[in-house]
């Protein structure tokens, strides 16, 4: 496998630019890490945030626009059943990110709770949608067994100011939001029921096959990033505020904690490495929903060869 | 039969006009280079638009947008006439709402949304008052222009006869601001199907907005693009009939204009 | 109006009209007085720019005065009044009406049913000879063409009082005489008071009870002339020595 | 000194405006029950305001969504009046290209944003071009209805002086369309800048859009306020200055109006 | 159009116009055939809507005649030409322009200095009386005010043929007697040929040398009339007994 140079950069950097599926955020901190450490540069890359939406980054990387995207792993088995020729090389989250919050007062503990509650979630798409139907599926309810509500990304208000009962969102993000500003609150996580394939790097058939040295180290650089992050988390939250405009002037104790959430989710034995069952699960579950009409060959969606 | 054969030639120009497009269309998907994920090719949009008729999912999602847009258009128009009509009229009035009706146009959506949810719920309501408020401008500015384009010298006959006001804006001020009028609506009535749309991007689970977002999630770019037609046929529509309006109403102006 | 008592019917008193703007500005009426009786028939002629339209702007209500005050019927003018028709220099026309929905405009205004009106529309519109021009559109039309169809519209409501600025200044000499002898048996047999502008000193001397000479700038009532013709006056008139006469008069005056 | 006074009540009728703006808001937020995460009270947005005018970067953004909202401009009015012209002048142009500009009015830009990520790439350009493209049909408009509304016999007095086309253009067309164009030079001014904002809301690192989406991702509402009230300054600038042009080029038509 | 030959400068053979629309179709000239000599002062008389200012847009290049065809200086006409003057019946002034800025619009269209160009604005701002007025918008301007400034506007470029469409309707008398006088001057010493429009039979025999006669619907030529009074004429040849024949002449013709 390939060696960091040891001193330093020799040739010409390699410049990728890389699709992050929202804005900044303190959850790249491995990412930002990275660079700042200058592990892309050891691997002879040159890297750019690009901050567009994520499914641009699918579809560019599917094109051969671009190498390489951050992408929630719903968006693999998807985009494949769709002809784009992607491929997912490295695991950044084990776990499942989506989770349903609610006030305590509403008493919703288990999934069974829900049943005929109001459910807020920005629409039916995306990763809140399979983690939802996902959790659904998996203790026997349908869709029609709760108020489901598409509210755009408004969930930590419309809960605030209980236009709704229960929201589906990222675990690290909006309950921390909700949190602090003082309400209670009670966490169903998809990933305590099953096992989903999450967040992660994925780049297409063709860079894999013409250069697969590159998504070498491409994956090196971030995993060592992200291990460093999980070693030294105060320390790659301080990379943040170069990135994230108008991050000192938020709540930092907030903003740690959604970092510490996200960590949690990491997968981190090893590094980059996504469980085959996870696969199967979502397949299964969007197979279910109807998000892919037909079965797609697994073993070309993704591989593992990058994991350390 | 004169008009009748005007009618067949107008529509021979929309039919030789899609045909081009059309045309265009299958060359560019043929000899470029963007995969079809990106930029299907027509047949494929054909397919796609053949099943989403056939389950009646189109005609579901393109119903519920329409009735958004009318709502939105029909509350947008009435918001801009009235408000128009009494920024023609009073300095005053002109001065102190100027600031916060165009600030109320450059105030993103989105920045709103959360507001829109919460007050509005996440119904229809909020897309409705985003068509609105997008049309609202527009035809607001034009009724503006169009009063303001009165001739003093008919204001004075109107007074001589003793028109009082109601007949002043009917049989004087409606017919003679028309014309810049229409322009206004023409504006607004292509914009409130963009507005209603975006509406539906914020959040929605119908709609074609949200048949766009459902293309895009599934990396569906067919029906992505059958969604688009659809939207675009809807202003087509509107706008379609506006100037069906405006053929209608205008005729005096347009014995004069050819 | 119809109150029969023996106070003229419009009463001028002193009036002064002033334009002003950033210019600065132009006094275009100064200190005008006179009074109209009931069924007088008034000439008003004076040189382009002397301020005649802007008298008849005022009496007809449309204009407030800068000072002194116009009295019609008793009653200070500060606004149109019913019974008053007025032509004005322009033809004034809405171009999306027919010349029949322009004629009856003023009835519309006032309610009248439409059967009603296209009746007394389709008399006048014979009148002024415009007979199988009833759909056109103003812009159609030529310039004699819209004016006559602005008379036919100050007739329609058989206003008492007539307020006529040059409505037969794009007329031909003869439609012209053809329209004042028009004019003049309506005033007769409806038993109306006429004010008209002119800049034809022979017309005025021709058609009106009285002329007002205006002189320019500031305009001021020259001359208040009594025209002592018999009626009906014949086409011979004008070769008379006292038509001469006033005339001349009427000319030094405004000169 | 007369201008003078103008200047000063106009000004006056601003503020008064503005702050009944400001009283309307406090109450809102003292009364409702809207937590200030949602909805800010108007000391937090100050407060908010003074730090990033403080650490400059504020004015970064703002700075490059004018820049943005500029070149759209620009872009969206060149297109608008040149396209406009000869959609006033000739039929068949206009049959032909009608259904293309309105459809290109109603494509969601999100639709179509991987196409415009992939030919002007992540920078300014696809901003600009939202900008110009959502400027483009109001002016469009307005300038066919502007030039249609020129009176038939003073193209006649211009034929019969000899005038070339270019002299027609300058001396009549332009100074007689002038008030309805501006009409719509008003409206896209105002759009140009929710053009740009638009732009920078699907894909960008900078900008006052962008500000507004990392306020909202750190649900710093007061920041997404301040981008806002940023976006809406601009908007109002923009407006302001058209009203100017407004103000001295049709001072002939003002004077009628009055 | 200064090539001194002895054919005549405009021949107008078996001219025809007619206006068709939806409503069916409408025949405003038919048959119509004259010429004009060099420097000769040509009136037109006729009720209205008989087609004089159809004519004047013929003759102007500005119509296309339906039948029949129009030869000025050897070439037909088919667009405007230079060295012709026109005023319209409206006085189709342009609402932004001042009174000095719509007079000198068509030397700004040559391209004449600005200097220049208000240098000989301002001669004929004095001509027609509107020193002073210079920088007035024509709104603010009365109706016999506007009409001066397009013909000021239609002299500025000092055409060979000026074509006036009822070019002193709007003025008062003595202004037309005067702008008369002023037109017959100009005519004579800058040797002009000049075809105008009037609806006032003793003007067009007190100033043409030929006065043609236009019956209406459709506008044929009923009378083609020299008039040979001696130059110059003084105002009391109006009451001598050829001047009442030709005038008799032309109201019979035009009846
Ligand atoms: N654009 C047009 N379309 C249809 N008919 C027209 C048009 N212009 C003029 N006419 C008709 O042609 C006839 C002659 O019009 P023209 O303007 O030449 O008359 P004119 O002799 O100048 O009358 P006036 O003395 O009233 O100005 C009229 O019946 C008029 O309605
Ligand atoms: N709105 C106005 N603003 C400024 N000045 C005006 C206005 N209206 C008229 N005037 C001026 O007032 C004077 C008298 O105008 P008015 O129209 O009454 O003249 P008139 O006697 O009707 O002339 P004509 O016979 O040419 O129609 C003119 O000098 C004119 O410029
Ligand atoms: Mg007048
Ligand atoms: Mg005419």
């Amino acid at each position: 496998s390939i060696q960091p140079a040891n001193d330093g950069p020799t040739g010409e950097l390699t410049h990728i630019r890389l699709p992050m599926g929202y804005i900044p955020n303190v959850q790249y901190a491995p990412f930002y890490a990275a660079v700042e450490k200058g592990f892309f540069e050891e691997y002879g890359i040159e890297l750019e945030f690009d901050y567009s939406y994520e499914t641009d980054g699918v579809a560019l990387v599917g094109a051969n626009e671009l190498q390489f995207s951050l992408v929630s792993g719903e968006q693999v088995p998807i985009a494949r059943a769709q002809g784009l020729p992607i491929v997912y090389v490295m695991a950044w989250y084990e776990k499942y990110p989506v989770a349903l919050v609610s006030k305590t007062e509403q008493n919703v503990k288990t999934p069974q709770d829900l049943a005929g509650k109001r459910v807020a979630l920005p629409g039916p798409f995306g990763a809140n949608y399979v983690g939802l139907r996902a959790l659904l599926g998996e203790v026997g309810l349908q869709e029609s067994d709760i108020i489901m509500e598409s509210v755009g990304f408004n969930q930590v208000e419309v809960l605030a100011t209980d236009t709704t009962e229960v929201i589906v969102g990222y675990s690290a993000n909006e309950p921390i939001q909700l949190k602090a500003q003082g309400y209670d609150l009670d966490l169903i996580l998809v990933s305590d029921y099953l096992d989903l394939v999450s967040n992660g790097i994925i780049t297409n058939e063709k860079t894999l096959a013409e250069d697969p040295e590159l998504v070498e180290r491409f994956v090196s650089a971030a995993l060592k990033g992200i291990q460093f992050a999980v070693e030294n988390p105060e320390e790659a939250f301080q990379f943040c505020f170069k990135y994230i405009e108008g991050l000192e002037d938020a709540d930092q104790d907030v903003q740690f904690e959604v970092l510490q959430a996200s960590m949690e989710l990491y997968q981190t034995d090893p590094y980059g490495y996504s469980h085959p069952e996870a696969w199967e699960n979502m397949q299964g579950v969007l197979l279910q929903m109807g998000l892919m009409k037909k079965e797609i060959d697994l073993e070309e969606a993704y591989t593992n060869e990058f994991s350390q | 039969m004169k008009d009748f054969g005007v009618g067949i030639r107008k529509i021979g120009f929309l039919v030789l006009s899609i045909l081009a497009g059309l045309f265009l269309w299958q060359m560019f998907t043929t000899f470029s280079q963007i995969p079809s994920f990106i930029f299907p090719k027509p047949i494929e949009v054909w397919d796609r638009l053949i099943i989403v008729l056939q389950d009646g999912s189109l005609m579901k999602h393109a119903l519920i947008t329409l009735q958004e847009v009318l709502f939105g258009l029909m509350l947008g128009l009435s918001a801009a006439i009235i408000t128009g009509y009494f920024l023609a009229k009073s300095r005053i009035v002109e001065r102190v709402l100027s600031p916060y009706i165009v600030a109320s146009q450059s105030i993103p959506i989105v920045a709103i949304a959360p507001l829109l949810v919460i007050w509005l719920g996440p119904g229809i309501f909020s897309k409705i008052l985003t068509s609105a408020l997008i049309v609202f401008f527009p035809v607001l500015v034009n009724t503006v222009v169009g009063l303001k384009s009165v001739p003093r010298e008919l204001y004075d006959l109107m007074r001589s006869l003793q028109a009082n006001t109601w007949q002043r804006i009917i049989k004087l001020e409606i017919p003679a601001a028309m014309p810049v009028f229409l322009g206004g609506l023409r504006i607004g009535a292509t914009l409130s199907v963009i507005g209603a749309v975006v509406g539906e991007f914020v959040g929605a689970d119908k709609g074609l907005g949200f048949l766009v977002n459902v293309g895009r999630g599934l990396y569906d770019t067919a029906l992505v693009f059958v969604a688009v037609f659809t939207i675009v046929l809807l202003s087509l529509g509107l706008y379609g009939s506006v100037i069906f309006i405006e053929n209608r109403l205008l005729s005096w102006q347009k014995r004069n204009g050819d | 109006m119809n109150s029969a008592n023996n106070h003229p019917l419009l009463e001028v008193k002193d009036l002064g009209v002033t334009f002003t703007d950033d210019k600065g500005s132009l006094q275009a009426l100064n200190q005008i007085s006179f009074s109209v009786d009931r069924e007088q028939f008034i000439c008003v002629v004076g040189p382009s720019g002397s301020g005649k339209s802007t008298l008849i702007r005022v009496l007809a209500g449309l204009l407030a005065p800068t000072s002194g005050e116009v009295v019609l019927d008793g009653i200070p003018i500060n606004e149109p009044r019913q019974g008053v028709g007025i032509v004005f220099q322009k033809a004034n026309l809405m171009p999306w009406r027919s010349v029949l929905r322009n004629i009856t405009l003023p009835l519309e205004i006032n309610h009248v049913p439409q059967n009603e009106a296209n009746e007394r529309a389709s008399e006048l519109i014979e009148l002024v000879g415009l007979t199988g021009f009833e759909d056109w559109l103003p812009h159609d039309l030529s310039g004699g063409m819209l004016q006559r169809v602005a008379i036919a519209r100050s007739l329609i409501q058989d206003p008492d009082l007539l307020l006529l600025d040059e409505p037969f200044g794009a007329l031909d000499a003869l439609t012209r005489e053809k329209m004042g002898a028009e004019l003049l048996r309506i005033w007769r047999v409806r038993k109306k008071t006429v004010i008209m502008i002119t800049h034809d000193i022979s017309e005025a001397v021709f058609l009106a009870d009285r002329v007002l000479a205006i002189s320019p700038q500031p305009g001021n009532l020259r001359l208040d002339l009594e025209i002592n013709l018999e009626r009906p006056r014949q086409e011979d008139d004008r070769f008379s020595p006292e038509f001469v006469v006033y005339t001349q008069q009427l000319r030094d005056a405004i000169r």
